[in-house]
């Protein structure tokens, strides 16, 4: 069998007369997108007046837009050289993408940090290029120098629309790069668990292309309307679903710095979307007109208003006890090291971190509670009639809710984007010039942190879902009236109780803080020791016969 | 026991009964087919199920997707010509119905079968039977929601399919087993490969134990679903796991001996009540836990069966002349195997033609089936899926 | 317990509605469809007897003879003295029922044996025996719409289903090697 | 008389915004983006209660009300009450909402049915709503809107909120909470099976 490599998957068999044309298509797009861009730029700056914010954040648009645009082009264009430059460097631009990724995300919360060191000492108003332009070269405006260029480049930050419009584009980007790496990463993963090898082929290394091939094929679908079906629900259903998901990601915390919008509410607010986001499961489901998806949506409908309530009452322990529902605020009370994480602060927030935990599970119908979807009781759930795109916008969702929810356990009470190590180790970098505040920000409570242990729950969440049968919805219902629920409530009132008389840095607030300290640390080395003797006996357990080859053969 | 019963069922069902006794709130009923394309009901088997919510209040199997008229093509083609049309009735152990097949019309004719040749069909009944309760204890698994037990299962399976293949060629159908003993002989190192085989995988039973039938969300779902009396299951003609599973130490091998069955020690095991022999508590005799977990012991007894076939093999010839042109004589004979899901039968009669004038197959699965109406009635939507798959119905075998 | 005591044990009881059927290798006895339930009530509760497994029912096209033959294959399954011990068999038995190829009707022993309900309406479907007293007398194997009884040695397969064209009508265009030769 | 409060009606939502916003005191004329956004959210809002109004088949209305519910949560973000609009998608779109279309699938012949109210009930529901609309529009032209002082308390901070309902305003907090419970004993009690006849004792002769 020819192996299937990045060449098919990247480099699309068209003839030349459809490259030309989509050349063509795309850079007059481009250019006419660029144009208007220079032109709104142009009745931005030379009025520069209030009000023109709208100007900016159609400038910034255009501008991303009409470059994606030039880009396509150049990748149509030169379709073959991508495609052996990408089979080339598949594993370095994978291994870096990661880090790159929380790079890109952690250079604009500098520049807006500069930017608003400059909006501050220029005092009110809207800033002026040359103002940027004369902070940036330290003194007078100084002619068309590289200060110019880059005070264009940053005089837009300065409008919130602008940074927004930004923003919203980023965690767009990051939500589709979390759900196709998290696919790729769950095939990974699930294939080393059964003793696979998961993906292989696509792309080189590791299969590392799967997820786009898979995206590709999913396009390329048909788009299968049934009849009977409710088209127009039908057609929303997955919008429902995925807007909320994406809509997580505005409020989630990167760092303190890197949040697209620092809510006073950001927790409840996550707790509603992920409470909007039933919705078009439900709506899925409704409008199939299968009894299967209708079942599935009843299931889902049943369990996330259920499993609401001790997610809810697993929230407020964290909320008691930071005092706030700012997210940036609450990861800021942990940043002390692994011991001052929320989860080892006494024995109730640890029992509100696993219900936490047990209920986003729920919420986001992963094993066992995937009943919504439960493929051998019914069929696919809401999803049986999905096919194509629509489908793929529901798996998005939910890979992006997986993250978030991972995430935002990290954010409440795994010490948010701080390193495990104590904060005082990090102290002297932390206020140094800006290369060591970047590489600080970066390494020790940074985005990058953040987006780790955001994998590593998103990592135990496969690991249950490709381990634990499924259970029953009355045992499902049970879990949470019975257990989880009377646990929160137990939680809710010891943690009460736990501020009210135990003082901190007092003798017992330290003792169980250690001991809680030592579980959690045994915990993730007892995880490392499996993984471990899982990959050194990888060839012993699959037993002797593994390469039999046939009498002959 | 009958407390022990009800103790299984779940709150919801117990409050559904009240319901509807006392006409209490409602939501409608709706019928839902599932199948004859379903992820959960192994083959082309079609359920009809009246719902209410999420409760099934009655269950109409529908068969005959997979209906291939074997028993018509059986009165037209000769013994050996019907070999390969066994093979697809069972096909998860084909190896056993070409056992039955020819044992059958080897009574029929009276032919007596070289000790080699006794000796290489039960090796492969007994391996055919591992290799079934394999794909059982996998696509169980899968019922309950967890897809890593079914991988495992496939890859030991794997294992005996090469060794089907190193023998014979093929997979699935084999063909192996024939008028007279086997086709061919076994081939070279084919007993220290088993032996080899064996020692891998008798340890990887425990380890399933471990992660699937003590796992407490798998014998939660599994156990007091499904509860079929010892009287119940033999009024409705269950046989094989099914039937032991409800506490019945009923097996052919051991009670009726066929072949030579007789030299062999090994164990019949049968359901255990909650409690017993590590069985989880919560496990009532019969129930689908019992069904399931009677298989996982009997792959432990079919491996003990193969050291002592191993140690027995004898040489010498591994088939019986067989005449070019058979005459079936004008008798009739009717033979049950103890196959991977029961007894399986064979009613064959001939009437001095090449050909039989009728041939009736008994498969094991379309009696088991035949309960489900019976037992799958105020249970939950995913205990269907829950008893179906520990009833273990291979539709080839139901459709014939 | 060999066929020949039981028939003895049966002619008894029923008389001459039942006489012994010794087919070689395969013995059993004959009873008249009428009596027939009776007896197998007989051959379940007395505890000589204690047929309690009904395994199959096959039916016999005796065509060019008018008639159909039922053989209930039955198998006496004894529970042991202690619990937990092997069970042991207590012989086995095939019953025959003969039963006219057309409008010919036995009565169901599915009240009996719960097990007869399929096999039952497998004999209906394939054969065409009519089972008094069945709860569900259909079809089971062969669509509801079929026509004809295929396990009849004169059936004819038919040309088409439903306006499919059936394997024998193509088999036929090919020189023919169908099923029915 | 003049028509000023015509201008005035969409920045009634911008003067709160400006007010309760952590920016403070931006001119209302500066904020232009958020009139534009706006006037987006009302639409959306009021074409969906139309959706819903209109809408024959339930599901539908219900997702209007989505709609409706989503924008009216909008309106308070523009104003920077996001803790409002946060309550009103948890409350209203992602409990009520779900609960509703919960319900319609419950009764799983909802698919299909058509809703047309009769001639009748168009006419009274016409009249309560027009009437509605002329009082509201009245109470509009009377009230001269006051513009909030731009550095008073964060009315809408979480903690301010929290303050308030449990000093000045406890009693109500507490009687709400009060009916609450008695609505959640009266469903259970509803929803309870009703007892069988030959439990209860009484041999019904009708």
């Amino acid at each position: 069998m020819r192996k299937f490599t990045a060449d098919d998957a990247l480099r699309p068999r068209f003839s030349a007369a459809d490259q030309a044309r989509a050349v063509r298509g795309f850079v007059t797009a481009g250019l006419v997108l660029l144009a208007a861009a220079v032109g709104l730029g142009l009745v931005a700056g030379a009025t520069q007046g209030v009000g023109y914010a709208a100007a900016v954040g159609g400038l910034v648009l255009a501008g991303l837009t009409g470059a994606c645009c030039l880009l396509a082009a150049l990748v149509i264009r030169f379709a073959a050289l991508v495609g052996r430059v990408l089979l080339t460097l598949a594993l370095p631009i994978f291994l870096a993408g990661v880090v790159g990724l929380v790079i890109l995300a952690w250079i604009p919360a500098l520049l807006y940090e500069r930017v608003d060191g400059i909006k501050a000492a220029q005092a009110g108003g809207v800033v002026r290029v040359a103002q940027f332009e004369a902070a940036l070269a330290g003194g007078a405006a100084a002619g068309r120098g590289p200060a110019y260029l880059a005070a264009l480049v940053l005089w837009p930050l300065q409008f919130q629309l602008a940074r927004d419009v930004l923003a919203v584009v980023g965690v767009v980007g990051f939500v589709s790069l979390v759900a196709m790496f998290g696919i790729w990463w769950e095939r990974k993963v699930a294939g080393r668990i059964q003793s696979r090898l998961g993906p292989m082929r696509v792309g080189g290394w590791h299969g590392w292309a799967q997820s786009l091939a898979d995206g590709l094929k999913l396009l390329q679908k048909e788009d299968i309307f049934i009849a009977g079906a409710d088209r127009a629900l039908f057609r929303l259903a997955p919008y429902v679903a995925f807007i909320p998901a994406v809509c997580l990601f505005i409020a989630l915390p990167f760092s303190a710095a890197w949040v697209a919008r620092d809510l006073e509410v950001g927790l409840i607010f996550i707790f509603a979307m992920l409470g909007v986001g039933v919705l078009g499961v439900l709506l899925a489901g409704w409008a199939s007109n299968n009894k299967w998806s209708m079942l599935g949506a009843m299931r889902e409908a049943c369990q996330m208003i259920s499993y609401e309530i001790p997610l809810g009452f697993s929230l407020l322990v964290p909320i008691m006890t930071v005092g706030t529902l700012r997210l940036t605020a609450i990861g800021e009370a942990q940043s002390g090291g692994f011991h001052t994480w929320l989860a080892f602060a006494n024995p109730f927030t640890f029992t509100a971190a696993v219900v936490f935990f047990v209920a986003t599970l729920a919420s986001c119908k992963r094993a066992p509670f995937d009943l919504p979807e439960a493929e051998s009781e019914l069929v696919a759930g809401y999803l049986t009639e999905y096919s194509g795109f629509r489908w793929a916008l529901f798996f998005f969702a939910e890979y992006a809710e997986m993250f978030a929810v991972a995430a935002l356990a990290a954010v409440l009470f795994f010490g948010a984007w701080h390193s495990p190590l104590p904060a005082h180790w990090g102290a002297a970098w932390a206020d140094g010039p800006l290369w060591q505040r970047a590489a600080h920000g970066l390494l020790y409570s940074g985005p990058l942190w953040f987006v780790l242990k955001g994998f590593f729950f998103f990592f135990v969440q496969l690991w249950l879902r490709w381990t634990l049968p499924r259970i029953r919805l009355d045992q499902v219902m049970y879990a949470c009236v019975q257990v989880l629920l009377p646990l929160t409530m137990l939680a809710l009132l010891g943690n009460t109780f736990w501020l009210w008389l135990v003082r901190p840095g007092s003798w017992p607030a330290v003792a169980v803080n250690l001991a809680l300290t030592a579980l959690g640390g045994l915990a993730v080395l007892g995880m490392v020791a499996i993984v471990l003797y899982g990959y050194l006996n990888r060839r012993r357990l699959v037993g002797p016969m593994a390469v039999d080859p046939l009498p002959g053969g | 026991m009958e407390e022990k019963v009800l103790q299984g069922r779940p709150d919801i069902l117990v409050d559904a009964d009240r319901d509807r006794a006392g006409g209490g709130l409602r939501t409608e009923e709706m019928l839902v087919n599932m199948g004859p394309q379903h992820p959960s009901t192994h083959g082309v088997l079609r359920l009809m199920l009246r719902i209410d919510g999420e409760l099934v209040l009655e269950c109409t199997p529908h068969i005959g997707y997979l209906h291939r008229c074997a028993e018509k093509i059986g009165e037209n083609v000769t013994p050996v010509q019907f070999i390969p049309i066994t093979d697809r009735l069972d096909y998860l152990a084909a190896m056993i119905n070409n056992h039955g097949y020819s044992l059958a019309v080897e009574k029929l004719l009276g032919m007596e079968v070289p000790e080699r040749g006794r000796y290489i069909r039960v090796i492969m009944s007994e391996l055919n039977r591992i290799a079934s309760h394999l794909v059982s204890f996998g696509a169980y698994g899968l019922d309950m929601g967890a897809f890593t037990p079914f991988v495992y299962a496939f890859r030991e399976r794997e294992y005996i399919l090469d060794l089907f293949e190193q023998v014979c060629g093929a997979r699935l159908t084999y063909s192996y087993l024939s008028l007279g003993g086997a086709t061919q002989d076994l081939p070279e190192g084919f007993p220290e490969r088993l032996a080899q085989f064996l020692d891998y995988f008798e340890p990887k039973i425990a380890e399933y134990n471990q992660l699937l039938s003590y796992n407490q969300i798998f014998v939660k779902r599994t156990a007091g679903v499904g509860v079929i009396s010892a009287a119940d299951a033999i009024a409705w003609g269950l046989t094989g796991p099914c039937l032991r599973g409800s506490g019945v130490k009923w097996d052919l091998r051991k009670c009726v001996p066929y072949d030579i069955y007789d030299r062999f020690d090994f164990d019949i095991p049968v359901g255990l009540p909650g409690g017993v022999d590590g069985a989880p508590p919560e496990v009532v005799v019969g129930d689908s836990w019992n069904r399931y977990y009677v298989r996982m012991l009997e792959m432990q007894q079919s491996a003990r069966i193969l050291r002592q076939c191993l140690q027995q093999l004898p040489s010498g010839d591994y088939r019986a002349k067989v005449p070019r042109v058979l005459k079936l004589p004008a008798r009739e004979v009717y033979l049950e195997v103890e196959g991977a899901r029961g007894q399986l039968g064979y009613l064959v009669v001939g009437d001095g033609k090449p050909v039989p004038r009728r041939v009736k197959i008994r498969g094991p699965s379309f009696c088991n089936l035949s309960i489900a109406s019976h037992i799958c009635r105020n249970v939950l939507v995913a205990d269907v899926a829950a008893i179906i798959g520990s009833i273990d119905v291979v539709m080839g075998e139901v459709d014939r | 317990m060999t066929a020949a005591e039981v028939a003895e044990l049966l002619i008894a009881r029923f008389g001459s509605a039942v006489e012994p059927a010794p087919v070689e290798i395969h013995p059993g006895v004959r009873v008249a469809a009428p009596v027939w339930p009776a007896v197998a009530r007989f051959l379940r509760d007395d505890p000589r007897l204690n047929f309690n497994l009904l395994r199959c029912i096959s039916g016999l096209d005796l065509h060019p003879e008018p008639q159909i033959e039922l053989v209930y294959d039955l198998l006496a399954m004894r529970a042991p003295e202690a619990p937990g011990a092997l069970w042991s068999s207590g012989g086995e038995l095939a019953v025959r029922v003969t039963v006219a190829r057309h409008g010919g009707r036995v009565p169901s022993v599915c009240d009996v044996w719960p097990a007869a309900e399929w096999h039952e309406r497998e004999a209906y479907d394939l054969l065409g025996v009519s089972f008094d007293g069945h709860p569900d007398l259909r079809r089971i194997l062969c669509p509801d719409d079929w026509v004809g009884h295929p396990l009849r040695k004169d059936y004819e397969f038919p040309k088409e289903y439903q306006g499919i064209p059936s394997a024998a009508a193509a088999a036929e265009g090919a020189g023919g090697c169908g099923v029915s030769r | 008389m003049t028509y000023g409060w015509l201008y005035r009606l969409p920045l009634v939502a911008l003067l709160g915004a400006s007010a309760l916003g952590a920016d403070g005191a931006a001119a209302p004329a500066a904020e232009p983006g958020k009139a534009l956004a706006f006037y987006l959210v009302a639409a959306l809002t009021l074409g969906s209660a139309l959706g819903c109004a209109l809408a024959t088949n339930i599901v539908r209305m219900a997702m209007c009300l989505l709609g409706t519910l989503g924008g009216v949560a909008l309106l308070y973000f523009l104003m920077s009450a996001t803790f409002l609009g946060v309550i009103q998608l948890i409350v209203y779109a992602g409990g009520t909402l779900i609960v509703i279309v919960f319900g319609v699938m419950l009764t799983s012949r909802a698919y299909g049915v058509k809703l047309r109210p009769r001639p009748m009930e168009m006419v009274g529901a016409l009249a309560v709503c027009g009437a509605l609309l002329v009082g509201l529009v009245a109470a509009l032209l009377r009230t001269d809107w006051p513009v909030p002082a731009a550095d008073g308390p964060a009315a809408g901070s979480v903690a301010a909120l929290g303050s308030a309902l449990l000093s000045a305003y406890l009693v109500p907090f507490e009687l709400a909470s009060v009916l609450l419970l008695a609505v959640m004993i009266g469903a259970a009690y509803l929803a309870q099976p009703a007892v069988p006849e030959a439990a209860a004792g009484a041999g019904s002769v009708e």
